[in-house]
């Protein structure tokens, strides 16, 4: 496509431009219906039936069943959109925002008291960052995978 | 005549609102954000506007997929609290000030400003929050809040300098208003963060320094830095930050006056997956 | 590269749709209006775009009075043929061209035009009849439509130098989209047409040709003309006129190219209630 | 109210600004509502009981009932708006101008074909057109009302 795209080699970032946003459109949609309570009840009751309801593709549908927030983005969510699917399930913005990391809710909890993840590194694909592609997941899951 | 007397600048963190909301307030993690309110509280009782212009984003609340204004102002005589996903806040709902709102939009849209006009909008976080930490947990907000919402969700968003330009004429469109009214714009959202992806919970202290540096001393400055800095450097949710652009541009400074008086400074990390951010302004 | 070829302008009178899709296009009332567009349905088959950027504007079908985007972009895949009350016209859906809206949408916003983006949007007869006029009864629309609507209906709408200047920044959006397209860009609405009040039935034959005459050769000093003018000379509705502006922006001569040729004029009294002007121009 | 109006001065004339369009908000949202086939029907069927769901004043109501569009837009309608009401009740927009000016539906029709309404006098309140307003109404009604 002809947009310009000077943030693509932002690492760990997927800007939500109009490319995503169009592939995206019904997984977005489907997470605004969740703004009504009524929503939330019938999806909590039977999620595979819920989501069978909207125009989404079966890679969307499961990303939502999953909640699998990073392949989510990749398929054109957004995460104030998907926010909606967290917090139906009762998750905070620190939870869903910790999920796609890798590290525990604790660690990354702990991450944010001491100040945040660091710029250093992160602000370019290739650089040394932990949010760089070859250091994920991050936190224990990665110890213990590698282990 | 109406007049911008002060500008306020701030994050609107929804884990802050929820913070209030369950009486958190005097939680170790919560106390270092709140304190640093404390003199706002005061100050906004000792400075109570007419009105409040409050400039902030939808979050995906009031705005769907289906149609995403880049500029909208909120027209209407209340605007309700939304609910995002876990009920609505249990705030008071926001009353409009429709005569000034109409009257903002026609000398701005003659002013080369297309904006989007909006009688209904449930407002969220973004609008809300701001108004917790200002105000507590009154039974009313203290004055009509004129809601000014700017898309920084669905790229592409509008640049800093345009941002920095609507303040402009939002100032021109006050000052033309023919009854007297003291009015406050504020500028929320920021301040350095991620909400997404394996880059999630980036803060940027020096950014966010710099930041506010420039907002105080040369917003023209910070008004051309472009888009992608702002992802680079502050994460992909610290974009917000171009909003500030928007209340700093209808400071009196930049349309001839002098320099404004810096009343409050208040920086803090985190809350929940963010820094936060605070300035009050005066005009000298 | 994709580049505009050529404008077409014409009134949209909703009367003209229901009498096509009603077969009254042979009786006496309609010949002369049906004939004045037969050059113009050979000349599309002859000329035939790739894409048509449509300038329209919403009879309150689309957008009710909770939101009025100054400017919107449809940037959908498809649009619904509106109910205006009478059931939808018999006439194909609006298929869209979700790409080029998209880089449209991306250029002209950092080209400070505070668009709204649109991603549903039933199209209503100020689009459809354009179409019908220009294509006849097809089974489908020769080509994907991108519709692009103006507010001219809720005070303030957007003076006419800022809807010429839309154009401009159309033209230089389209102009750096990477694949080859051939691209129509029509501005629709008018003439002088009073559709309220004890002014209703207004046609101001004057007006229009001097209207027309502008457009074709100086069109910045017909952008100039405040709206007042329109009001006063060319009825309430008459507003509808700055729309054909940003159709006129796109093309080449206001961008340093040589003259527009004329392909076609044409002008009747009356269709319904409204004064029906129709020109044709294609870049040099 | 501090908009500029340099339209009041136009005869027979209400443009729809913002204090227009705050006075007629639920009138128009009403009119709104019988774009659905469905709230077209039950409208028709009572349409006391219909408008009396809308939290319209008893005069745009009685606006409503009376098919009074001059009445209507005096009360902040908006000609697009009010369009709806007409449809509903199978009026075209010529019969819907037409009724505002108190000339026949044959007279003004009439008219039209004739040219149309000029301009002539009826650019500014005070001349000597046939949309001032001590002109109205227009066509055989006014004459029949004199004699
Ligand atoms: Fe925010
Ligand atoms: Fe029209």
């Amino acid at each position: 496509m002809s947009l310009e795209k000077p943030y693509l080699d932002v690492p760990g970032t997927t800007l939500f431009d109009m490319d995503q946003s169009r592939q995206g459109y019904w997984l977005n949609q489907f997470c605004m219906s969740l703004m009504k309570p009524e929503n939330r009840e019938r999806f909590k009751a039977n999620q595979r039936a819920y989501v069978d309801e909207w125009p989404m593709t079966e890679d969307q549908k499961q990303a939502v069943l999953d909640q699998d927030l990073n392949k989510a983005i990749s398929l054109g969510g957004n995460i104030y959109f998907l926010a909606k699917l967290g917090s139906t399930h009762g998750k905070s913005f620190q939870q869903m925002a910790g999920s796609m990391t890798g590290m525990t809710e604790e660690e990354y909890r702990d991450m944010m008291i001491s100040g945040g993840r660091s710029i250093e590194g992160n602000r370019v694909v290739g650089e040394s960052g932990d949010a760089q592609a070859n250091r994920q997941p991050q936190g224990k899951s990665r110890v213990e995978g590698k282990a | 005549m109406a007049k911008i007397t002060a500008s306020v600048f701030t994050s609107h963190v929804p884990a802050i609102g929820a913070a209030v909301d369950l009486g958190k307030t005097k939680e170790p993690y919560w106390q270092p954000v709140f304190k640093g309110y404390e003199y706002s509280k005061q100050w906004l009782k000792d400075n109570k506007p007419d009105v409040i212009l409050l400039v902030f984003n939808d979050h995906a609340t009031a705005f769907s997929l289906e149609m995403i204004p880049t500029f909208a102002v909120g027209c209407a005589a209340e605007f309700a609290v939304a609910d995002e996903g876990w009920g609505p806040r249990p705030v008071p709902k926001v009353i409009g000030h429709p005569e000034l709102a109409a009257h903002i939009v026609q000398s701005v849209i003659q002013d080369d400003f297309d904006l989007t006009i909006v009688n209904k909008m449930d407002v969220d976080h973004g609008l809300t929050v701001p108004l917790t930490l200002m105000c507590g947990q009154p039974e009313a907000w203290p004055c009509p809040v004129i809601p000014i919402a700017i898309n920084v969700v669905q790229y592409p968003v509008p640049s800093g300098k345009r941002c920095l330009n609507l303040g402009k004429a939002i100032r021109k469109a006050v000052e033309s208003f023919d009854k007297d009214l003291n009015v406050q714009i504020w500028g929320t959202g920021g301040m350095s963060h991620q909400l997404q992806g394996a880059r999630a919970g980036l803060i940027n202290k020096d950014f966010d320094g710099a930041f506010m540096d420039l907002m105080i001393k040369d917003p023209e400055a910070q008004a051309a830095v472009p888009h992608i800095n702002y992802v680079r450097e502050a994460g992909s949710e610290g974009i917000e930050l171009v909003m500030w652009l928007t209340a700093r541009g209808a400071m009196s400074d930049l349309n001839g006056g002098p320099p404004p008086t810096v009343k409050h400074r208040f920086y803090h990390v985190p809350a929940s997956n963010t820094a936060v951010g605070h300035l009050i302004l005066e005009n000298g």
